[in-house]
C-alpha cells in the first residue's frame, strides 16, 4: 500500500516530486518490512495467520483516525480531541445496544460517526469561525469531551454481554483472512487518499496547508475547508470508537485516553508535515500500522516490559530522523535543478 | 495583535482577583492560611517547568518531554540513593546535569536535525518516561530521611507559603527580564515569527534554541527534584501527563501556540488561576469530572475571547467615523 | 499512635454504638472505575447509610499519587471525620495523609494500602497468601494435572497489591505439589484494557507451549478473556484472574473461562466504613485485637498493624456466575 | 473620450486601518482595450486600492461597478467571478505544491467525475511559460523559487484563467530587462484582446512605454487621470510628490587613486554547487560596486554566501584583511559587513513586529546596558532612522506588517544603516521604492560611499547600475562573466554580458 496505487497514469512515476512521495511512504514501509522480519526471525509464530490477524486488527484502530487526523494535520492544523471523540463515541455506542438490545449494527455504526461527525462540528465551527489556533481548541475539547464522557458513564462501565453477540463478532471476524474492521480501515484510507489526489477539494487543503493568508487571496473557502476538514475527522474518530466498542467488548469511561499522541506521532512518523501542505494519508497509515507493530512486536521479541516504552520513542525519532533524511534529499535534488532552471 | 495580548494579561490578572475574591467569600476553608500553603505546593512544580516552556513556545517550538524528564530525574536520583548516595547537593547536582543533558537531546534532534520539535519531544516523551522504567521498573524508592521533605515544604517563617515559592519568584524575575528586557529575548520573538529574516539579523537560531532545550530539561529536572523531595517517593510513573497541564498553562496565559507572541506575566497568572480554581472547587465539592471540563472550556475560552473581542473592537470602530492620523 | 480528637473523646468512654452525623468520604485511587464504583457507591454508601453518617465520594479522574494528594488535603480542610482511601502509592500519599489526621481525621485504607504508619487501619479484601494459594489452585485445576507454562498479566509495574500476590504466586509454586507448573513470564497491562490485550496477545506469540495465564487484575482479567474467546487458542489455553462476574460472564458461559476470584468489592467498602466509623467513634484505636461489628458483616477483629482482613476471595464457575450481579 | 462605457469603475472608495486612511475618496475607470497606469509615493495607497478590487479588502465606502453593474466583493472568489485577475505586490505562492497547481489552483482542468487532469494541467502550464518564456519543471515545487522566479510564476497565474480585467502591482519590480520586454508584449497581446488592464510600477519609463492613460494618487487621494501623451516625467513626479524632488544616481565617481588604497572585502573563488562557481571580486573603501545580471544568475545566492546566511562549497571571503568563518552571519556583522536582503517580507523584515523593533534588531546588543534593554533606548534609535529615512507610519509601535511596500523597504534600510557598515551589500535596494525614496535612496549609498563604506550593490535595473557604480560586475548563470569600470559600462556592454555573449576578464 505504498503511493506507488495511488499514481494514477504511469508517466506520473518517473516525475520528481511523486517520486519523492513513492520513497517517502516507502521508507517507512522499509522500516515496517524490516521490524516484521527481524521479529519473524525470533519467533515464526508472529506471522501465523493469527499473528497478521492480531497485527491487522490492533492497526485499524490507530489507523483510521491517523487518516482523520492527516486531513486536518495537511490544512497546518491538528486535532488532539480525536482520543476523547473516541471514547465518547464508543462509551455511546455500547449504552445504544444496553439501551435497546435489538438496535442492528449498521445503525449504530451510523449513530457514532454522526456524534463523532458533531464532536468534530464544535472544533470545526470554534477554529474556523473564530479564527483561533486549533492545538489549543482542540487541547481544551480534549478536555471537555472526555469530561463529558466521565459525567455520562459515571463509573458504569459496558461489557461483552450487554452487546449483541452479532456486533462484536464484527470484532473478530474474518473475510478470507483478513479481519472485517481492517477492511472498515482500508476503504476510509482509499477514499480519503483518493479524494485528496484527485479533487479540487483536495487539492485546496493542501493549499490552505501550504499557505493560508494565499490559500485566501486564491479565493479558496478557507473556514469551509477547514471545517469540513474537522468535520471529517471527528466522523472518523467517531468511527474508530465505534470499531473499538466491537474490537474490545468492554467500555468504560477511559477509553481512548491518551490514544491523541499515538495518532499525531503515527502522522507524523507517516510522513506528513506538522507544518502543513505535504505528506498523504497512505504514508499517515503505515505510520500507525509501524506504531502498533512496534508495540505488539516488542513483547513478542521478549523485550523486558521495562523497555518497551523506551524503544518505541527510540523508533519513533528513528521514524521521522529517517523521513527527515529524504526530505532534505528531495531539497538538494531542488537545487541541482534549479541552477540549469 | 499585541494589544490583544497586552489586554488578555488585564483580563487574567482580573479573573484571577475574581477567582480569589468569589472564592474566599463563598467556598468555606479558601480563605485559610492552608488552602494557600496547599495551592502553593501544587503550583510550584507546574510554574518551574512553565517558565522555559513559555520561552520556548515563544520560539515556535513546543517540548512535550518535560514530564518523562521529571519521571526519568526521580527514578535516577532514586536509584542513586539506593546505591548509596546520601548527600542531597550531589543528588540534585546531578539531577539538574541530567536533565540538562535530556535537553539537548531534544534540542539537538530540532536543531542539528532540523526535526519538528513537536514530532521529536513526542519521541522522546515516550523514550524518557520509559527509561525511567528501565531504571527503576516496579521499585518505588521510599526511605529518604523526612527532614528532607519537611525542608522542601517548610512554610516562610511567620507565614504558611512553602520557602520554595521565593526560588520559583526568582527564576521568574530571571526568566522574565531575558524574555522581556535583553537582546535574547528579542531574538526569541524575531525567530519565533519568521526565523529567516532573523537569520538574516545575524541571529544564531538554532544554538538560542537548543539552549532553550537544554534550560527546559534543567528546569524539569529541578522540578523533579521538588517532586522526589515533597512526595519522598521516586517512582517511574512520576509526573505522568504534566506536560498537557504545563502546556494548557503557558497557553491559557496568551502565549501564542505558532510562537512570537505572549507575555510570561500572563503565563504566571494563569498557572497561578488553574491552581486556585482547581483547589476552590475541589473544596466546593465540585466533582472531578466537572473540573475537566471546565479546565478545557477555559483554555478555548483564552483563544476565542481576545479574537472576538478584537472582532467586536473593529466593529465599534468601523462605525464610528475616522479621525484624521497625526502626519509627521 | 495519637489521641482521639477532643471531638471524639467524649463519646470513646463507653459508647458501643457509632456516632451519627459522620462525615466519610471515600477516596479511590481514580473515579470512573467500576470497581470502585462498586465498592464505594453500592458498599460505602450503604453502610454509612445505616450508620446515618454523611456520606460522599471524591477523587481523581487519573490514577495518580499527586492528584490523590491534592485531594486529601481538600478532604481534611473540609474536616471530615474519615478518609476511606485507595492508595496510588504506598509512601507518595503519607505526608498528606499525616496532616490530615493531625487536622482530627481517621484514615481507613482498602484495596491497595499505605505504609501502616500512614493511617489507622487497612482493610484486606483478601490475604496476599489467600489470593496467591486460590489463583495458583485454579490455575493447576484448570490446566490439569500434567501442568505446564504458565505466565502472569499483571495491572501497573508498581500496583503495590499486585506485586505482593505476584511475591507470594512464586513462592505457591515453589510448593512441591505445584512443581509442574511453570512461570515464563510476568507482563504488565497497566490496567489499561488496550494494553493488557496486546500484552496478552504478544504471550501467546512469544510462548507456543503456553498452558495458562493468571491476571489478578479484573481489567487485564477481562481483555484476556476476549483475546482468548475471539482467537485460535480459546479452549486450549486456561485463563484465571481476579474479575467481577459482569465482565466474564460472557467468558465463562462460551467455555473460554473455567473459573475465576474475587471477593465482593461492595462488601470491601462496607467493611472499610464501618471501620471506619467505629474508629472515628473511639469503638476502636486500631490496635491489634480491636473487636467491632459491621453490620450484615457481623463481628470483625483487627489484625496486626491495624489490618482487618475481609476473608477468603470467593470462586466464580459457570454454575454460580448467574447468582451475582456487579 | 467617446468610447463603451467603463468596463469597470471605481467611485468614491474610501478605507481606513485604524487610525490609518489609506483611501480617501478614490475614484478609477477602465476601459476594454486599454493599459491604464497607477502611480503614486509609497504609501499612496495603490496596494490598497488593488486589494479592494481583488475583494481581498472591503472598502469602507464607496461603490464599484462591473459591466454598469453595481458589485459587492465579499472575497476574492467574487473578484475573479467577475472576471477580476490580480498580480500583488508581494507574491503569494504555494511553497509545497507544484508549479503548475499553484497557477491552476481550484480552477484546475477536470476529467470525468470532477477528478483533476493533471496532464491537461501540466499542458497548459508549459504552454504558458512557452508565452512567458519562462523556465521552469511543471512539477517542481514553489518552494525554493527566487523571487524574481516567484514573480513570474504570479504572472503565469494572472494570466492562466484569461480575465477581461488584469490587474497588476508593480509586477516588474523583480524583474529585469529580459522578462519586462516578454511581459509587455503579453501584456499587449492581451490589450489586442480587449482586456482592461491597471498596471502599477514605480519605473516611468515602462509607464509610458505602456499606458494610454495614468492615474495619479497621492496620500490616499485620487490626484489626477489623464492620457500619458500629455504627460512628462517632470509633470508626473511633481504630482505624485507634491514636491521638487532633486535628479536621480547622483553619485560622481570616485578618484581611482584614493579608492584602492583599502580593501575591505575579498572574495576568492566563493562556489556553491548548484547555484555560483569560482567568483572572486574586491570591494575597497568607498567605492560603489554593481552587481548585474538577469534575474537568477546567482547574484543574490553570492550575498547570501558572503554574509553568512548560506555556506558555500569553496573559497574563501576575507573582511578586512581577516577571513570570515563560513556561515557565521554574527562574525560576519562583527566583521562590519551590512546585507539588505532582496526579499523583503521573508529575510528583511519579521513583519508581525513592530517597526521599532525591527529597526533596531540589528542593534540589540549595542543598545543594551548591562545586558539590559530597560528605558527609550530602542525607541529613541528607531525614531531617529525612521525620520531620516521617513517612514510612513503611524505609530512606530505599529506591526511592520502594516505599512506600505516601500515603506518596508525603508525599514530594512534602517536596520542595516543604523550598524554604520562598513561594506554593505544592498540586494536590489530601491525594488519597488518611488521616484522620491528612490532619490534619498541613491543619496544615501553615495554619502555612504563618500564617508568611505565599500558598497555591494545589486539590481536588476540597468540604469540604476550605470548611474551609481563605479565599477559593473555582471554575472551569468552562476559566473562572473565581465568587470567594468565606470567609463566603459552602458547598456550594451552590460547587456551583453549579462547575456552571456562576451566573456570579458
Ligand atoms: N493591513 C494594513 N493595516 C494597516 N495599514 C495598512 C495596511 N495595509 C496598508 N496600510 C497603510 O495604507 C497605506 C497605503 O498602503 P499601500 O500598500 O496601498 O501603499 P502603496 O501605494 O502600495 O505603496 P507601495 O508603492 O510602497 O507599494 C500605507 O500608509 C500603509 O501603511
Ligand atoms: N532559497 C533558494 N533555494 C533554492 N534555490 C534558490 C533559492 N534562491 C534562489 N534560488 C535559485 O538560485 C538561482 C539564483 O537565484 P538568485 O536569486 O541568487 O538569482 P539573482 O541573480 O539574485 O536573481 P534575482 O534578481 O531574482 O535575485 C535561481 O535559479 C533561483 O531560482
Ligand atoms: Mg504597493
Ligand atoms: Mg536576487
Amino acid at each position: 500500500m505504498t503511493a506507488v496505487g495511488v499514481l494514477g497514469g504511469a508517466e506520473e512515476r518517473t516525475r520528481l516530486v511523486h517520486r519523492v512521495l513513492v520513497i517517502r511512504e516507502l521508507g517507512i514501509a522499509v522500516a515496517l518490512a524490516l521490524l516484521v522480519g527481524v521479529t519473524v526471525l525470533v519467533n515464526p509464530r508472529f506471522l501465523t495467520a493469527q499473528g497478521i490477524k492480531d497485527l491487522l486488527l490492533g492497526s485499524t484502530i490507530l489507523a483510521v483516525l491517523a487518516v482523520g487526523q492527516s486531513i486536518v494535520v495537511i490544512t497546518r492544523n491538528v486535532d488532539l480531541s480525536v482520543g476523547s471523540v473516541l471514547g465518547l463515541s464508543a462509551f455511546a455506542t455500547g449504552s445504544l445496544f444496553v439501551a435497546n438490545p435489538g438496535l442492528p449494527v449498521p445503525l449504530a455504526l451510523a449513530a457514532g460517526v454522526l456524534l463523532g461527525a458533531a464532536c468534530g462540528v464544535v472544533n470545526g465551527a470554534l477554529i474556523a469561525a473564530a479564527r483561533v489556533p486549533a492545538l489549543v481548541v482542540t487541547l481544551g475539547t480534549l478536555y471537555v469531551f472526555r469530561g463529558i464522557d466521565y459525567t455520562w458513564a459515571t463509573g458504569r462501565q459496558i461489557n461483552a454481554a450487554d452487546m449483541p453477540p452479532g456486533f462484536l463478532r464484527m470484532g473478530s471476524a474474518t473475510v478470507l483472512g483478513v479481519p472485517v474492521l481492517a477492511l472498515f480501515a482500508v476503504v476510509v484510507l482509499v477514499a480519503a487518499g483518493y479524494y485528496l489526489r484527485t479533487y479540487r477539494g483536495g487539492r485546496e487543503l493542501y493549499a490552505i496547508g501550504s499557505s493560508p493568508p494565499a490559500a485566501r487571496l486564491a479565493g479558496i473557502p478557507v473556514g469551509k475547508r477547514v471545517f469540513a476538514a474537522f468535520v471529517a475527522s471527528g466522523a472518523l474518530a467517531g468511527l474508530a470508537g465505534v470499531l473499538y466498542a466491537a474490537r474490545f467488548g468492554t467500555l468504560d469511561a477511559n477509553a481512548g485516553t491518551g490514544f491523541e499522541l499515538n495518532v499525531v506521532a503515527a502522522v507524523v512518523v507517516g510522513g506528513v508535515a506538522i507544518f502543513g501542505g505535504s505528506g498523504s494519508v497512505y504514508g499517515a497509515a503505515l505510520g500507525a500500522v509501524l506504531l502498533t507493530t512496534i508495540s505488539s512486536a516488542l513483547p513478542v521479541l521478549g523485550v523486558s516490559p521495562f523497555w518497551q516504552r523506551a524503544a518505541v520513542g527510540a523508533l519513533i525519532l528513528a521514524a521521522i530522523g529517517l523521513d527527515r533524511a529524504l526530505a532534505v534529499r528531495l531539497a538538494r535534488s531542488l537545487r541541482g535543478r534549479n541552477g540549469n532552471g | 495583535m499585541r494589544a490583544v495580548a497586552g489586554s488578555w494579561d488585564a483580563v487574567l490578572l482580573v479573573a484571577l482577583v475574581l477567582v480569589v475574591g468569589v472564592g474566599a467569600l463563598a467556598i468555606e476553608g479558601v480563605a485559610s492560611p492552608r488552602f494557600w500553603r496547599f495551592v502553593t505546593l501544587e503550583v510550584i512544580p507546574i510554574a518551574l517547568i512553565a517558565l522555559p516552556m513559555t520561552l520556548v513556545i515563544v520560539t515556535g517550538e513546543i517540548d512535550l518531554s518535560v514530564a518523562s524528564v521529571l519521571g526519568l530525574t526521580c527514578t535516577v536520583m532514586g536509584q542513586l540513593w539506593l546505591w548509596g548516595v546520601t548527600s542531597l547537593p550531589v543528588l540534585v547536582a546531578v539531577a539538574l546535569l541530567l536533565g540538562a543533558l535530556l535537553g539537548a537531546v531534544n534540542g539537538l534532534f530540532v536543531t542539528a536535525f532540523g526535526l519538528p520539535s513537536l514530532a521529536v519531544t513526542i519521541g522522546t516523551l515516550a523514550l524518557y518516561r520509559g527509561l525511567a522504567y528501565v531504571v527503576l521498573g516496579d521499585r518505588a524508592v521510599a526511605d529518604y530521611p523526612p527532614e528532607w521533605t519537611m525542608g522542601a515544604i517548610a512554610p516562610i517563617p511567620g507565614l504558611t507559603i512553602p520557602w520554595m515559592i521565593i526560588v520559583v519568584a526568582v527564576l521568574a524575575v530571571v526568566f522574565g527580564l531575558v524574555l522581556h528586557a535583553t537582546p535574547i529575548g528579542r531574538g526569541l520573538y524575531a525567530m519565533g515569527n519568521n526565523a529567516e529574516a532573523a537569520r538574516f539579523t545575524g541571529i544564531d537560531v538554532a544554538r538560542t534554541k537548543f539552549w532553550l532545550f537544554v534550560a527546559t530539561g534543567a528546569m524539569s529536572a529541578l522540578a523533579g527534584v521538588f517532586w522526589t523531595l515533597r512526595y519522598a517517593s521516586a517512582r517511574a510513573d512520576n509526573g505522568n501527563g504534566l506536560e498537557l497541564a504545563v502546556v494548557a498553562a503557558v497557553l491559557l496565559g496568551g502565549v501564542s501556540i505558532f510562537g512570537g507572541r505572549g507575555r510570561l506575566a500572563g503565563v504566571l497568572a494563569a498557572v497561578v488561576l488553574l491552581g486556585i480554581l482547581r483547589n476552590a472547587l475541589q473544596l466546593a465539592y465540585v466533582p472531578a469530572n466537572t473540573l475537566t471540563i471546565i479546565t478545557g472550556s477555559l483554555l478555548i475560552v483564552s483563544v476565542v475571547g481576545p479574537n472576538v473581542a478584537a472582532m467586536l473592537r473593529e466593529r465599534w470602530r468601523r462605525r464610528r467615523p475616522v479621525t484624521p492620523l497625526p502626519q509627521e | 499512635e495519637e489521641p482521639a480528637a477532643p471531638a471524639q473523646t467524649g463519646a470513646s468512654g463507653g459508647a458501643k454504638t457509632i456516632k451519627e452525623g459522620l462525615k466519610i468520604a471515600f477516596l479511590p485511587k481514580q473515579v470512573n472505575n467500576p470497581y470502585f464504583d462498586a465498592s464505594d457507591n453500592k458498599g460505602g454508601k450503604v453502610a454509612v447509610a445505616e450508620f446515618k453518617g454523611v456520606y460522599s465520594q471524591t477523587g481523581p479522574s487519573e490514577a495518580s499519587p499527586s492528584a490523590q494528594v491534592s485531594y486529601i488535603n481538600t478532604l481534611s480542610q473540609q474536616g471530615t471525620d474519615v478518609i476511606v482511601v485507595s492508595a496510588n502509592d504506598k509512601d507518595a500519599i503519607c505526608g498528606a495523609l499525616q496532616e490530615a489526621r493531625a487536622a482530627g481525621a481517621k484514615v481507613v485504607t482498602y484495596d491497595s494500602d499505605t505504609n501502616p504508619s500512614c493511617r489507622d487501619a487497612f482493610i484486606n479484601q483478601a490475604s496476599a497468601e489467600g489470593i496467591a494459594a486460590s489463583q495458583i489452585k485454579l490455575i493447576s485445576e484448570a490446566v490439569g494435572p500434567d501442568g505446564g507454562e504458565i505466565a502472569i498479566l499483571s495491572a501497573t509495574a508498581n500496583a503495590t497489591n499486585q506485586n505482593a500476590w505476584i511475591a507470594m504466586m512464586k513462592t505457591e509454586l515453589a510448593k512441591p505439589e505445584n512443581s509442574k507448573l511453570k512461570l515464563v513470564a510476568t507482563v504488565y497491562g497497566d490496567d489499561d484494557d488496550q494494553k493488557s490485550f496486546q500484552e496478552a496477545q504478544g504471550l501467546l506469540a512469544k510462548y507456543p507451549n503456553l498452558k495458562g495465564i493468571i491476571s489478578p487484575t479484573t481489567v487485564g482479567v477481562a481483555a484476556a478473556a476476549r483475546y482468548l474467546s475471539g482467537s485460535a487458542y480459546k479452549g486450549k489455553v486456561q485463563l484465571t484472574g481476579l474479575g467481577t462476574p459482569n465482565q466474564m460472564r460472557a467468558y465463562v458461559k462460551d467455555g473460554t473461562v473455567k473459573s475465576f476470584a474475587l471477593w465482593n468489592p461492595s462488601d470491601l467498602g462496607y467493611l472499610a466504613a464501618y471501620t471506619g466509623g467505629a474508629l472515628a467513634s473511639g469503638l476502636i484505636t486500631g490496635k491489634e485485637g480491636d473487636k467491632f461489628t459491621a453490620g450484615k458483616l457481623g463481628e470483625y477483629t483487627v489484625g496486626k498493624d491495624g489490618t482487618v482482613l475481609l476473608g477468603d476471595p470467593f470462586v466464580f464457575t459457570k454454575d454460580n456466575i448467574d447468582d451475582f450481579d456487579f | 473620450m467617446s468610447e463603451p462605457p467603463p468596463i469597470l469603475s471605481l467611485r468614491d472608495v474610501s478605507k481606513s486601518f485604524g487610525a490609518v486612511r489609506a483611501l480617501q475618496n478614490v475614484r478609477l475607470d477602465l476601459w476594454p482595450g486599454e493599459v491604464h497606469g497607477l502611480v503614486g509615493e509609497n504609501g499612496a495607497g495603490k496596494s490598497t486600492l488593488v486589494k479592494i478590487l481583488a475583494g481581498a479588502h472591503q472598502a469602507d465606502t464607496g461603490t464599484l461597478t462591473v459591466d454598469g453593474k453595481e458589485l459587492r466583493l465579499t472575497g476574492p472568489g467574487d473578484a475573479q467571478a467577475a472576471g477580476i485577475a490580480v498580480i500583488y505586490q508581494e507574491p503569494t505562492l504555494f511553497p509545497d505544491l507544484s508549479v503548475a497547481e499553484n497557477i491552476f489552483m481550484s480552477r484546475q482542468p477536470l476529467r470525468s467525475l470532477r477528478r483533476i487532469d493533471a496532464r491537461a494541467m501540466r499542458a497548459a502550464t508549459a504552454e504558458l511559460f512557452a508565452r512567458l518564456g519562462i523556465q521552469l519543471d511543471p512539477d517542481r515545487p514553489a518552494r525554493g523559487l527566487s523571487i524574481a522566479d516567484q514573480q513570474l510564476v504570479e504572472i503565469a497565474k494572472a494570466l492562466a484563467f484569461d480575465a477581461r480585467i488584469l490587474i497588476m502591482d508593480e509586477p516588474t519590480a523583480a524583474l529585469s530587462g529580459v522578462e519586462v520586454e516578454r511581459l509587455f508584449s503579453v501584456v499587449a497581446s492581451l490589450r489586442e484582446a480587449g482586456a482592461a488592464v491597471l498596471f502599477i510600477s514605480h519605473r516611468f519609463d515602462e509607464i509610458f512605454a505602456l499606458c494610454r492613460r495614468v492615474t495619479v494618487m497621492r496620500d490616499g487621494r485620487w490626484v489626477s487621470t489623464g492620457p500619458a501623451s500629455e504627460l512628462t516625467v517632470e509633470e508626473l513626479v511633481r504630482r505624485m510628490v507634491g514636491r521638487e524632488v532633486s535628479s536621480l544616481y547622483p553619485k560622481t565617481a570616485t578618484a581611482p587613486g584614493e579608492a584602492r588604497l583599502e580593501a575591505r572585502l575579498e572574495v576568492r573563488g566563493l562556489t556553491r554547487h548548484g547555484a555560483f562557481t569560482g567568483v572572486s571580486f574586491t570591494l575597497h573603501a568607498g567605492e560603489i560596486v554593481a552587481l548585474a545580471g538577469l534575474v537568477g544568475a546567482g547574484r543574490s545566492e553570492v550575498a547570501r554566501a558572503v554574509f553568512g546566511v548560506d555556506r558555500y562549497d569553496e573559497g574563501e571571503v576575507l573582511a578586512g584583511g581577516k577571513p570570515l568563518p563560513k556561515g557565521d552571519t554574527a562574525a560576519a556583522i562583527a566583521a562590519g559587513l551590512a546585507l539588505v536582503p532582496e526579499d523583503r517580507r521573508q529575510q528583511g523584515l519579521v513583519m508581525e513586529l513592530s517597526v521599532e523593533r525591527n529597526a533596531t534588531l540589528t542593534r540589540r546588543w549595542s543598545l543594551s546596558r548591562l545586558g539590559l534593554l530597560l528605558g527609550g533606548g530602542e525607541r529613541a534609535a528607531a525614531r531617529e532612522w525612521s525620520e531620516r529615512l521617513r517612514v510612513k507610519t503611524a505609530r512606530l509601535t505599529d506591526p511592520v506588517s502594516t505599512l506600505s511596500g516601500g515603506n518596508q523597504q525603508k525599514v530594512v534600510l534602517a536596520k542595516w544603516l543604523s550598524t554604520q557598515p562598513r561594506v554593505l551589500i544592498v540586494d536590489e535596494p530601491t525594488r519597488g521604492i518611488d521616484v522620491g525614496t528612490k532619490a534619498e535612496v541613491h543619496r544615501l549609498l553615495s554619502e555612504l560611499a563618500g564617508q568611505g563604506v565599500a558598497v555591494l550593490m545589486i539590481s536588476s535595473e540597468l540604469p540604476e547600475v550605470l548611474g551609481m557604480a563605479d565599477r559593473v560586475l555582471v554575472m551569468h548563470e552562476g559566473r562572473l562573466a565581465a568587470e567594468i569600470p565606470r567609463a566603459r559600462a552602458d547598456e550594451e556592454s552590460v547587456m551583453l554580458a549579462a547575456t552571456g555573449q562576451r566573456g570579458v576578464v
